[in-house]
């Protein structure tokens, strides 16, 4: 078995070196065929071991070597395969497989095909580290791993210009990528801090020693580090206010969308919760904090995909929002249900991003969903994809969505925060509407794109075949809600409804049915005939405000980045120039003019030269006498 | 083998006397040749030292002026031997690398000669022989700014100089004041430094005394606010020269905290604590932000190279082995990532004779594998894990945040503040389409330029993945150290502070 | 008695011919004074014992010195009242003035004369010019003859410096020399 | 009676004479003069103190002094020579080339 985790482990970085080695060579098409064929190893490995583990209910721990020893700390790179590290690495390597077989069709006509391929592939390692790690300081490598690997995916076409923020509002994929990456490491500062608590107070970054210590810690260090490590989650996961990262990570090519930015990468800061759901569980102010803000972030990046006309950008902000939810459920301790969720979006929002990739690939890499309409006759399949990953989104049954997300409602109910269960109905509701606003403008009504000159295809047949793993999982998975119940709560806490929300659950189902529905609804009678804009609308208040994502990236912009520029600037001109050095060239002028001005002296004079000396002899013979009175 | 470390120091210095008989066509190859014999001797030392024994090793120890106790004294241990590994090992890829064309032959023998004194700075344990070393490091470098650099040499090579000549002299003063307490103490002159180690001193002494060190040590650092020299030293001096500036002469003056301020003034240290760690902070954000607003790439790794010796100087003062065997992984990381760095703009300078950020935009179309080495330093460099930078980074910052909690969370900014410089050193540079039409013609490293960069890379990441065989060995070195500070402390504080410093409470 | 009135004479003497010396305008008075005062010095010397070296003075410097000076003199022109920027003398008179003073000062009131003890004592047993003697080649044998060495490199110095190029200025040459030199 | 502080008092004069002369003149040669006037102002100091104090060390100093003031003569003068012929004045307002 030992064997089995080192292959899922090092079968993405054998694949990432073997494509990075014809990185700066023209494109390849078995780079593409053996990189997925090296993911597919990973993934069946995984399977395997997952299936172990559902057999025997053992956790298989292995220790590679050590990484750091000094002093008191000891960090091996040690990996464990249990319950949740299975979970993730089933979810990973699948939808990483897929994404590379789709890869393969739609970077078709890039030219650095073979980069691609290695960066994607390294970043699967990257996850898996972080999965897998059996300690904290493990998980933070995969964590800053998956950080490098999506500023190197979000800024693949680093080649293209910046562009004023009106026009395109990530301004430019390598801008993207910093703005990904810098928000990131504030966040991972946090993460440091929390593994810092931890170490000095256990003595030991190892889960198994952390969780068995937690006994001994007083509350305070507890919530400190809970609070640290959550900053962590928030960045990764993009949660409110570290948010704007990942829509303009959409600049990145669609797999990489797909898989970093919508299934595997953003998850990490659920599963950084869901790992350490031991700290979270002893520090409930904390963890309804994470409720709180993760019911917010749902409703807040719902309302902004309302409005949005980038199919891309909309996808991510449903994204965001699902994040939401999985907060929400890991926050109320329903920590399995938040995985459950985590794999069941993974699925369903791969597909719906490899369906977005497909029309952009149609559309010549147009995204504008006002710019298209009527795909339908031309993209039956994508249609049908999509179609079906926005009804799972919408969470209409019996499909997976259905079954997370209702449960993760009926967690809110359950723990009586009525106005957290309000909410993430209502964003519900607002889920189906602008899942299908997008799904109606782009495939039903008229044609808008002849006016562009588009002329759309549907992608490669091997492409379409490719995803269809996504979508019967996404038809597929809520059914297996119980099976995994029962196999995660050998290591997760078993959340249970109450005996009173059971009786209602069925009610609250039909709610939360009714209001997803008529989401769908509103929409269909919006957008299916195709577009009608409304000059008033787009002008109101609301409208401009949610399309310019309230604003929070300009905010950034004028009260963080352009200060900070300045101010660097004041430092370097004014203080370090003007104060600092000029100090010290002060001092050195201050010896060079004594030196300069007593240079007089210096007449050549020699009865000049004997005048000073008779001074200087008048002062030791003052020496002399002052020493010898003393 | 019983006096390789003397062969270490002055085999250099020997060889480069006889670089001038050699004919002016072959001194490259000479001088690569010697550099890669030093280093290849500095390995034989690594792989002959003992990694249990956490004293001194190969002791070399003759008095020379005996009525005044100065000696010729020879050691070598955990803190040291890494760095002396790594200035043979800058050395030789400096060599390797460089390009300079005209007095080819001065370069290399003046860079022999500099390999001497940087050697010899790490191995001397008598204190005159390191002061000996630590001034003779100067003329080198003065000669290398001030004949090979560029147009305001002479302006930053007497101010590299005197700023860091009259640094030295105060703790000269210092250095004599320890000797002559020794004197009174014990009745003998004695320089030796394991020695003063037994040397005890009150208070109020330990604290001028730590002061007249720190501003010799502080300079070399360089500490905020002395460190506007080598912004000067660093845009004026040629490649090779900021290479092993930056990659080693800087080094000097943390080591000098770790080997004489700390074992020697235990209770002084603990007291400059907080100091410290402040000046290290504004050192570790202030001169992020600097280096931000920069317009010279150059001028970028220099000003990131005080930020990151203000993270050495913090894992220095946290008196846990965490925080020192850390400081000290650091020092070597530094040299690695920002000796490549230089070496990479050094390279680019060499192409388009500009150093300025504006005159770029697009290198990674035209020249991909220059792209690929500078992101991997790149990483290095903002502290990736699994690259060298992280290992030290992360030590320091776990051991300062047993001293201080607050301190290691605005400390940690560097990882904000670094990533935020050196991410746009890159998009300005690197990324975004090609706006210079001149800079198309750019060639892609060769293969010269690949052989120096492509063992750089390789440590890199080896370290990074793998730092154990160099980290347990300067671990056992500092544990030494902090227990000879333990046994040396007179005040209870400082005695608790150091104890309580690496014992984990666990509760 | 004879002692006083002759010390006082002296000194009189001394202090006026000095005077004259460091007054006079012109060099032959000068050093005619000088010369005199250099024969008083003489007497003092006689006047507290120190015969042998009341000798050396005559012989030494008023033999040999001042006939250096007079030789050294024929090659300047000394018939002319020389003419100086004299340094101001209030200046001067401060700077002397406090000297004495503090001369005065110590030697007077600083000395602690008990605090004093003879390294070579002189003996009753033997009269100046032969405890000299005994000291000079016993004791300070080596200072001795290095000074007379000393004395014999001067000698040769002397008359190797005045005898050197006597009617031609090198000055001027070199100026020659490196102006052709220049205009080539 | 006279003590040893009246001949230390008279070598004070001597030698202040001596002092005011080097600080007044500007002609080489006096200068000469007054440091032979300074000279023996400090050998009468010898002399005297020799005498009070029965110590032979103090003609020693004397001796040589004087020793070193002939070898000074000899030299200087032959210096002055060279001066002169060079410059044609002795006078150091004319001498003054090291100018810093």
């Amino acid at each position: 078995m030992e064997g089995l985790v080192y292959i899922a482990l090092f079968a993405p970085l054998v694949s990432s070196l073997f494509a990075g080695s014809f990185a700066m060579t023209s494109k390849k098409q078995f780079v593409g065929v053996i990189s997925s064929f090296l993911l597919f190893t990973s993934f069946v490995a995984s399977a395997i071991l997952g299936y172990h583990v559902l057999a025997t209910n053992e956790a298989i721990h292995v220790k590679l070597m050590d990484w750091i020893v000094a002093g008191d700390l000891n960090i091996p790179f040690g990996f464990i395969v249990d319950q949740v590290s299975v979970t993730m690495m089933f979810v990973v390597t699948l939808v990483s497989t897929v994404v590379h077989v789709y890869s393969i069709g739609y970077m078709d006509h890039d030219k650095s095909f073979n980069r691609f391929f290695s960066y994607l592939s390294a970043f699967v390692f990257s996850m898996l580290v972080l999965v897998m790690s059996d300690n904290f300081a493990g998980l933070f490598i995969g964590w800053e791993g998956v950080g490098v690997c999506s500023w190197l995916l979000i800024g693949f076409w680093y080649h293209k210009a910046d562009v004023a923020r009106d026009i395109n509002p990530s301004i430019s994929p390598s801008w993207a990528a910093n703005e990904a990456f810098i928000m990131n490491r504030i966040a991972d500062l946090g993460m440091l801090i929390g593994i810092f608590i931890i170490y000095w107070n256990v003595g030991s970054l190892q889960y198994d020693v952390v969780f068995n210590a937690i006994p001994n810690m007083t509350q305070i260090v507890l919530t400190t580090a809970a609070i640290a490590l959550f900053i962590g989650a928030m960045g990764k996961s993009a949660q409110f206010p570290l948010h704007t990262w990942l829509t303009d990570a959409m600049e990145g090519p669609t797999p990489v969308s797909a898989l970093i930015h919508a299934a595997t990468m953003v998850t990490a800061g659920v599963f950084l919760v869901i790992r350490a759901n031991p700290i979270f569980e002893v520090t409930p102010d904390v963890s309804y904090f994470i409720a709180a803000l993760g019911t917010f972030v749902a409703f807040f990046a719902a309302s902004m995909a309302l409005v949005n006309r980038d199919l891309k950008r909309i996808i991510a902000f449903s994204t965001l929002s699902q994040l939401g939810y999985m907060f929400a459920a890991a926050g109320l301790g329903a920590y399995w249900i938040a995985l459950f969720h985590l794999g069941a979006h993974a699925f369903f929002k791969a597909l719906l991003f490899l369906g977005a990739g497909n029309v952009m690939h149609a559309m010549d890499g147009e995204l504008d969903i006002f710019k298209m309409g009527g795909l339908k006759k031309k993209m039956r399949w994508t249609y049908m994809y999509m179609g079906l990953a926005s009804l799972t989104l919408a969470g209409i049954p019996p499909l997976a969505g259905f079954f997370s997300k209702d449960a993760i409602i009926e967690t809110a109910f359950n723990e009586g925060s009525l106005i957290l269960w309000a909410m993430l109905v209502v964003t519900a509701g607002m889920t189906a509407f602008y899942s299908f606003r997008q799904v109606f403008l782009t495939f039903h009504g008229d044609e808008r794109y002849h006016e562009f000159g588009i002329h759309p295809h549907e992608m490669y047949k091997y492409v379409l075949i490719g995803m269809s793993p996504l979508a019967i999982l996404a038809v597929i998975a809520g059914f297996f809600k119980d099976g995994f119940n029962d196999f995660i709560i050998k290591i997760l806490p078993n959340y249970q409804m109450s005996e009173h929300t059971h009786h209602l659950a069925l009610y609250l189902g039909l709610i939360v049915l009714a209001v997803a529905v008529s989401g769908i609804v509103l929409a269909y009678i919006k957008y299916n005939k195709g577009l009608v804009r409304s000059e008033k609308t787009e002008n109101s208040f609301i409208y401009k405000l949610l399309a310019n994502q309230y604003y929070i990236p300009n905010l950034y912009e004028a009260v963080i980045s352009k200060p900070y520029a300045e101010l660097s600037k004041l430092m370097w001109k004014n203080v370090d120039m003007k104060i600092v050095d000029a100090t010290v060239d002060g001092i050195a002028k201050v010896l060079y003019k004594s030196g300069d001005k007593s240079r007089g002296m210096q007449s050549g004079n020699l009865s000049n030269y004997l005048n000073w000396m008779a001074i200087g002899a008048i002062v030791l013979l003052v020496v002399a006498i002052l020493s010898l009175v003393a | 083998m019983s006096n390789i470390l003397t062969i270490l120091v002055f085999f250099p210095a020997l060889a480069g006397l006889l670089g001038f008989v050699i004919d002016k066509n072959s001194t490259r190859v000479y001088g690569v040749a010697i550099a890669a014999i030093e280093f290849i001797l500095s390995l034989f030392l690594w792989m002959n030292f003992d990694s249990l024994n956490p004293t001194f090793q190969f002791i070399e120890h003759f008095p020379i002026v005996k009525d005044f106790g100065i000696s010729y004294y020879l050691g070598v241990d955990g803190i040291s031997l890494f760095l002396v590994v790594m200035t043979t090992f800058m050395t030789l890829i400096g060599m390797m690398s460089m390009t300079i064309k005209e007095d080819l032959k001065n370069m290399v023998i003046t860079l022999l000669f500099l390999e001497m004194t940087m050697v010899g700075v790490f191995l001397a344990l008598d204190a005159i022989m390191f002061y000996f070393f630590w001034e003779l490091s100067l003329v080198p470098m003065l000669y290398i700014i001030g004949a090979w650099g560029g147009p305001l040499r002479v302006y930053a090579s007497v101010k590299f100089f005197l700023y860091t000549f009259s640094g030295s002299l105060i703790m000269l003063v210092g250095m004599l004041f320890v000797a002559y307490s020794f004197y009174s103490a014990a009745g003998a002159w004695s320089f030796a430094i394991t020695d003063w180690y037994a040397l005890g001193f009150d208070i109020e002494y330990q604290f001028w005394l730590f002061l007249a060190f720190f501003v010799g040590f502080a300079i070399k650092v360089p500490m905020f606010p002395f460190h506007t020299w080598l912004p000067y030293a660093h845009g004026q001096a040629p490649t090779i020269g900021s290479v092993i500036l930056a990659a080693v002469l800087l080094k000097m003056g943390t080591y000098g905290f770790v080997r004489f301020s700390l074992p020697m003034f235990p209770d002084a240290s603990v007291m400059m604590i907080t100091p410290i760690a402040i000046l290290s902070i504004i050192m570790v954000i202030y001169t992020a932000m600097v280096a931000y607003a920069q317009e010279d790439m150059k001028q970028v790794i220099a000003y990131s190279s005080v930020s990151h010796m203000g993270i050495v100087m913090l894992g220095i003062f946290a008196m846990n082995s965490e925080g020192i065997s850390g400081s000290v992984f650091q020092m070597l990381s530094h040299g690695i990532v920002s000796g490549a760095l230089f070496m990479l703009v050094g390279v680019i300078y060499e192409r388009t004779h500009t150093k300025y950020m504006s005159e770029f935009g697009g290198l990674a179309s035209i020249m991909p594998k220059y792209a690929l080495v500078f992101g991997v330093m790149l990483m290095a460099s903002v502290g990736l894990p699994l690259t060298i930078g992280f290992v030290g980074e992360f030590l320091v910052l776990i051991g300062f945040y047993k001293v201080s909690p607050i301190l290691t969370i605005l400390a940690g900014t560097s990882i904000i503040v670094g990533a935020v410089y050196m991410l746009a050193l890159f998009k300005r540079s690197f990324f975004g389409p090609v706006t210079n039409e001149a800079n198309r013609k750019l060639k892609d490293l060769n293969a010269n330029e690949l052989v120096s960069f492509i063992p750089l890379v390789a440590l890199v990441i080896w370290l990074g993945i793998y730092p154990k065989p160099v980290l347990s060995i300067i671990d056992n070195s500092v544990k030494t150290t902090l227990s000879i500070m333990e046994q040396k402390a007179i005040t209870p504080e400082a005695k608790e502070i150091i104890i309580s410093k690496n014992s984990k409470e666990a509760k | 008695m004879f002692e006083q009135i002759a010390f006082y004479f002296f000194s009189v003497l001394t202090i006026g011919l000095f005077l004259v010396t460091v007054f006079s305008k012109n060099v032959l008075y000068a050093m005619t004074s000088l010369a005199s005062g250099m024969v008083v010095i003489a007497g003092f010397f006689f006047l507290v014992g120190a015969d042998f070296l009341g000798v050396v003075q005559l012989i030494v410097y008023v033999g040999a010195v001042m006939a250096l000076y007079a030789f050294g003199m024929m090659f300047f022109n000394v018939t002319k009242d020389l003419k100086e920027k004299n340094t101001s003398n209030i200046w001067v008179m401060i700077v002397g003035v406090t000297v004495a003073l503090l001369m005065t000062l110590m030697f007077v009131g600083a000395i602690n004369p008990d605090a004093i003890y003879a390294s070579l004592p002189m003996s009753d047993k033997m009269n100046n010019p032969e405890a000299v003697g005994m000291a000079l080649f016993t004791k300070y044998l080596v200072p001795f003859e290095v000074a007379a060495i000393m004395l014999l490199i001067a000698m040769i110095g002397g008359i190797v410096l005045a005898g050197k190029k006597m009617d031609t200025s090198l000055t001027n040459i070199e100026d020659e020399v490196l102006q052709q030199k220049d205009a080539k | 009676m006279i003590g040893l502080n009246h001949y230390l008092i008279l070598s004070g004069i001597l030698f202040t004479i001596g002092l005011i002369g080097v600080l007044r003149r500007r002609n080489l040669l006096m200068l000469f003069f007054s440091t032979e006037i300074m000279l023996n102002a400090a050998n009468v100091a010898f002399a005297a103190i020799s005498n009070f104090y029965h110590d032979l060390s103090g003609q020693m100093f004397a001796f040589f002094i004087v020793a070193i003031a002939a070898s000074e003569v000899a030299i200087g003068l032959g210096l002055l020579i060279l001066v002169y012929k060079k410059e044609n004045t002795l006078d150091l307002d004319d001498l003054a080339s090291m100018k810093g």
